[in-house]
């Protein structure tokens, strides 16, 4: 595939999508720290590239799950953001009316199934609902976002064992940040990750995560697969997290070195690797990137005035929707 | 176990009379014929039609795309139940043994229970997991385990605990229609209990207890199997001049408070038997309810007979110790009165 | 958090205030210097000394050897501490968030629970869950319950839940020494929480509640925070003229039935408050043990103040109506008297 | 290591090892079969070099933990036949006092931590087992025995992940006996059973399961490992189940044909190919097997005699042992 056959369009579409999950990213922060925000969040800053690569080859039909960490995942998959931040500040404009906050944004009308705040708690449900599509016969595929720290979860072994034997179409995309929470994943990693997957009969491709047209094209080759019946892929993505494992997490010295973020930042951000290529390659220019750039500002910025405008659900709220 | 007279009355009216197993298996049938979104999986439902016979044939109609083994992966077969059923299907996830719903408890409680909630109404889990319950067939502490009450516990969750073979094809017609997470619990012992059942599909509606036998003197609440035990204990307590009433929950949540408190109301003394540990368990709950609804009408305490506090053991004479049996029931009853 | 009176008061006489996290590192730390068949395990527990930090320092003294970053692993984790439990070590396994432990269900429930039982008492775990409960984080439904209930339900586990940094340190270090699985909740929102605590180490017996402060009209029993619940509850009542006895459950398994019935009896109302769902729930169990064991006492229907059954919601102005609070405690205190 | 260097007296030890599982298997049918057995059981016969050579390469002091058909996992690592059937008879004297029954007969003595009537339900207790083992440097080895059914549940991933970080002294040995309970292994099992633990750097080895000497050899060597402190090893034992999965279950022809069953009886016996063996080797004669056979026999009629004379236990104990 390539830039080329991508499109300039979508290229750019990318650049925009990845530079508004930074500075939704920026805001939460600046939310937290001005105490507006209720509770904490998982920020998504350094890894862009994955969700946007990702989401970028599905359809608005095809479904992805989340975690934790999810607000790059639902802005990709196309969120708004001012219901996003709405529901962020528990408002009842937000996607879940206030009820799910940070870690648990569904995003119905762009089948996004939700973020999990159980670590590995999506895999099941993502294959699940590829077990649904293969059996609607409906073409949709589904991506599984997950941290490596996944990886410590069996239900992700069982759930990869059906999703093989049956030919599920479901990406499994490991977002490798190198953390679990503040454990550094090898000391808690057996083995090799890539070949995890493939003892269940499952392809695997290790990517460059914060190289998004990388991304991009193994998960097009992924959907690819998937839709011609030809089963479950697993794009590992090599990537990192700029913040701390939540917004409350300022002094991770102890875990990881300031050299090492520092290091991330200036020479793997994704989204300056992807400017310099737009420009390199002549699809955009530093004036329209950096008209992008304000305009996502101000996007985000009015993201933040609607949900801090927006009401509260009525007390009512707490008992409906327990049941269907 | 013996039919009670009730049963046989409606027999002679509706004419027809099945087990309970192929009661469940006909409520499947039904409800596959009518929705073809409605699938089973688990392990060795297929061809094997589980090891306790239940879904025999199934597969011969409905093929191994609609009735599927699995592997043994109970986590993993109730995620992709929960993922299924969020996106169009009908999921029936059977797990042989209610004992193995623990393996699976995080995506029953963590997710099935809580996703429409949590999305703010916008997905939803029309999932079935039907399970079995009940001790006595000497099958130890890991296989004789009846853990409703800790299902009944989470908000999201609706749980049918059928008597009769009445009560498990109406309410397990209804658990595939709800559009929520219904954990089905099926006593393992009581496949073979016969009883009338129409032929035609009808939905029993969860929250509606079931009156099986009038009484004025005392109220026995029981769940699944423990309402045998209860019209047993009721025939004997005739003989000694004592009128029980009995009811049958039908479904533990929602629970039918009402029609509890009322009778309890009315013959002012009540005894709750169920077959899960009585420490904190379903007893707890319902005389909970009663006692406090009825509470100004009771002429004694309200007593709970629940499984005793202990694995189950396997020796047989240790093991029928640990079930509420209709000798103990009526002891008890026996105690309301002499107080 | 108010500090009670009589807490207070052991404070002058015990001269040492800390809080709740640090008497439970306290504990870990003394019983690890004592026996050095105890260690830790779980995510995050060693440099990082768990994300509540009240771990923090274990591993400087007692090494990554005895302090151990486990992979996010809940079931394998949890088998593992059983494992070594039956085999002469003495594990404290970390399940950071309550709401994780379905994920160790059938370790905690068929395997832990059961061992010594089915082995015919020849095998033992005295194996330790720390983990946590309580909502008003902010945490939304999966990192806010208290899902002690179901814990309390299986026979063969012990469950504590601590409201005072004595509490903690006694029951810790109890449960660290008994020779059964014991599941120890640890409220989050209290770990902050002063009190007087002893530096030396000493145990407090599983099943013995701690009748908090004496009174004469109603008894409010209640388990964990909603200790200071109840308190707050009661102070308000003082007020109106209403005599309030406090008492802390300590251990909901084995539960002290004795002190709340003979509570009961005295004051002839309680009321019981949990953070756990109500339905099926701690209250449930509390309120028909003294429904029936102070039945011909009772001036009133003990009520139940649980959390409301609904998945926890992440909207603070939501969340907030969920959980009991002194307000809502003098309210159904009240609809006592007036009846 | 082969036949020469076992030692002629281990090597018919061996052979009596697995007559006395076999007969002692056909006692519990008879007792099913004639309703004197309550509950059911799950027949080892047919896999008996597995748990043999496996305990045969272990210590009294070495650890194993079973499964629900643990019956042959018991006698090999050396308990009494007594003893076993009271247990099964639901007797006082049976090794739980009645309480576990052949699902959960433990040999606390010999170290056997157990039989577990959850599939893959042992395999955390091994680990942490073999965990304990190494802590206190006891220089004790776990031997995990499952069924390749087990292969489906996700522990079993996460505790082999701890065993390799942590280089634990465990050999987890799978009895790939073709079929969970009544669907046949390859329907339910994708990718490769070999590479599933290799990708946990866990090293592997494929064994015919009906030859004793093959399993003795490989579990040696991997006894070894563990106590070096090189950590645990997986044992692929291809092996086969005579009768049903429990006793009752009679007819089998929907999952399995009548001619494989006759196949593996007669051609891959394991029993009479170690007899063979060690006739041809000139390590015993047929008289010499003869009498081990009658030997057995007698042992275990005795044993059956004993459970059915020996008392139940008394009403009190059903409270007893709820807590230590
Ligand atoms: C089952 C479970 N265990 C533990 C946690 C606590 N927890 C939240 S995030 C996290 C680390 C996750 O690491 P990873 O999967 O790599 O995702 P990342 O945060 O790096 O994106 C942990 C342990 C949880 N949420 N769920
Ligand atoms: C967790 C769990 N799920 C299901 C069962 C029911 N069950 C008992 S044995 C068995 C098949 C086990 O197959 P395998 O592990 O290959 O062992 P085998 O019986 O072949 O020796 C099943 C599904 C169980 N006991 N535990
Ligand atoms: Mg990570
Ligand atoms: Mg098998």
């Amino acid at each position: 595939m390539g830039i080329e056959q991508l499109g300039s369009g979508a290229a750019v579409e990318m650049y925009r999508t990845m530079v508004t999950i930074r500075k939704f990213e920026e805001q939460v922060n600046q939310l937290y720290l001005s105490a507006i925000m209720p509770g904490l969040a998982h920020l998504y800053s350094g890894e862009e590239a994955v969700a946007v690569g990702v989401c970028s080859a599905l359809t608005s039909e095809d479904y992805i799950t989340s975690t934790h960490r999810g607000h790059g995942h639902c802005l990709a998959k196309g969120a708004d953001v001012r219901l996003m931040f709405a529901e962020l500040l528990g408002k009842a404009d937000g996607y879940c009316g206030g009820k799910g906050g940070s870690m648990h944004i569904a995003d119905q009308e762009r089948n996004n199934l939700g973020a999990n705040a159980i670590v590995g708690g999506s895999a099941g449900i993502a294959t699940g609902a590829a077990f649904s599509a293969k059996k609607r016969q409906s073409g949709q595929v589904v991506a599984c976002f997950f941290g490596e720290g996944a990886l410590g979860q069996g239900i992700l072994y069982e759930v990869m064992n059906m999703a093989s034997l049956w030919k599920l179409p479901i990406l499994y995309v490991c977002e490798n940040n190198l953390y679990n929470e503040y454990t550094p994943y090898q000391e808690v990693t057996a083995g090799s990750i890539l070949k995890r997957p493939e003892a269940f009969g499952i392809p695997v491709e290790d990517l460059d995560g914060q190289n998004v047209e990388e991304v991009y094209d193994a998960a097009s080759r992924a959907v690819a697969r998937a839709r011609a019946g030809e089963g479950p892929t697993f794009l590992h993505c090599r990537t990192y997290r700029y913040q701390g494992h939540h917004v409350g997490d300022i002094n991770r010295t102890y875990y990881r070195s300031r050299e090492e973020e520092q290091l991330w930042r200036t020479e793997r951000d994704p989204i300056q690797l992807w400017r310099t290529r737009l420009v390199a390659a002549g699809i955009a220019d530093e004036a329209l990137l950096d008209r992008i750039d304000r305009e996502v500002e101000e996007l985000v910025k009015d993201g933040v005035e609607f949900a801090k405008n927006a009401p509260y659900p009525d007390e009512s709220e707490v008992a409906t929707h327990v049941y269907a | 176990m013996s039919m009670p007279d009730t049963m046989l009355r409606e027999t002679q009216e509706s004419g027809r009379i099945i087990t309970m197993g192929e009661a469940i298996r006909e409520a499947l049938a039904q409800e596959m014929r009518r929705d073809s979104r409605v699938f089973i999986i688990g392990e060795d439902v297929a061809e094997a039609g589980t090891p306790f016979k239940v879904l025999q044939g199934l597969v011969d109609e409905f093929g191994t795309d609609r009735v599927i083994d699995s592997p043994i992966s109970e986590p993993g077969i109730t995620g992709l139940g929960i993922g299924a059923a969020m996106t169009g299907l009908r999921p029936v996830v059977d797990i042989m043994f209610g004992d193995f719903l623990p393996l699976a408890s995080d995506q029953i409680i963590n997710q099935a229970a809580k996703v429409h909630y949590m999305s703010g109404g916008k997905l939803k889990v029309p999932l079935v997991i039907r399970t079995t319950l009940g001790a006595t067939r000497r099958s130890a502490a890991q296989h004789s385990q009846s853990l409703h009450a800790i299902y009944s516990h989470i908000p999201g969750l609706k749980v049918a605990v059928p008597a009769t073979p009445y009560d498990a094809k109406g309410l397990l017609i209804q658990a595939i229609r709800d559009d929520n997470p219904v954990i089905f619990f099926e006593d393992k012992m009581m496949y073979t209990v016969k009883g009338p059942v129409p032929e035609e599909p009808y939905v029993i509606p969860f929250g509606q207890a079931a009156i099986m036998q009038e009484g004025t003197d005392v109220t026995l609440v029981a769940t699944s199997s423990m309402v045998y035990v209860a019209l047993d204990a009721a025939k004997l307590l005739a003989d000694q001049g004592i009128s029980a009433e009995v009811i049958n929950v039908r479904t533990t949540s929602p629970l039918d408070r009402d029609t509890l408190i009322r009778s309890a109301m009315k013959t002012t003394r009540a005894v709750v038997i169920d077959e899960g540990y009585q420490q904190y368990g379903v007893t707890a709950e319902i005389a909970s309810v009663i006692a406090e609804g009825a509470f100004y009408y009771l002429d004694a305490p309200v007593k709970r007979l629940g499984a005793m506090d202990v694995p189950v053991p396997f020796s047989p004479p240790l093991e029928d110790l640990t079930v509420p049996t209709p000798e103990r029931v009526v002891r008890v009853v026996q105690s309301l009165f002499n107080q």
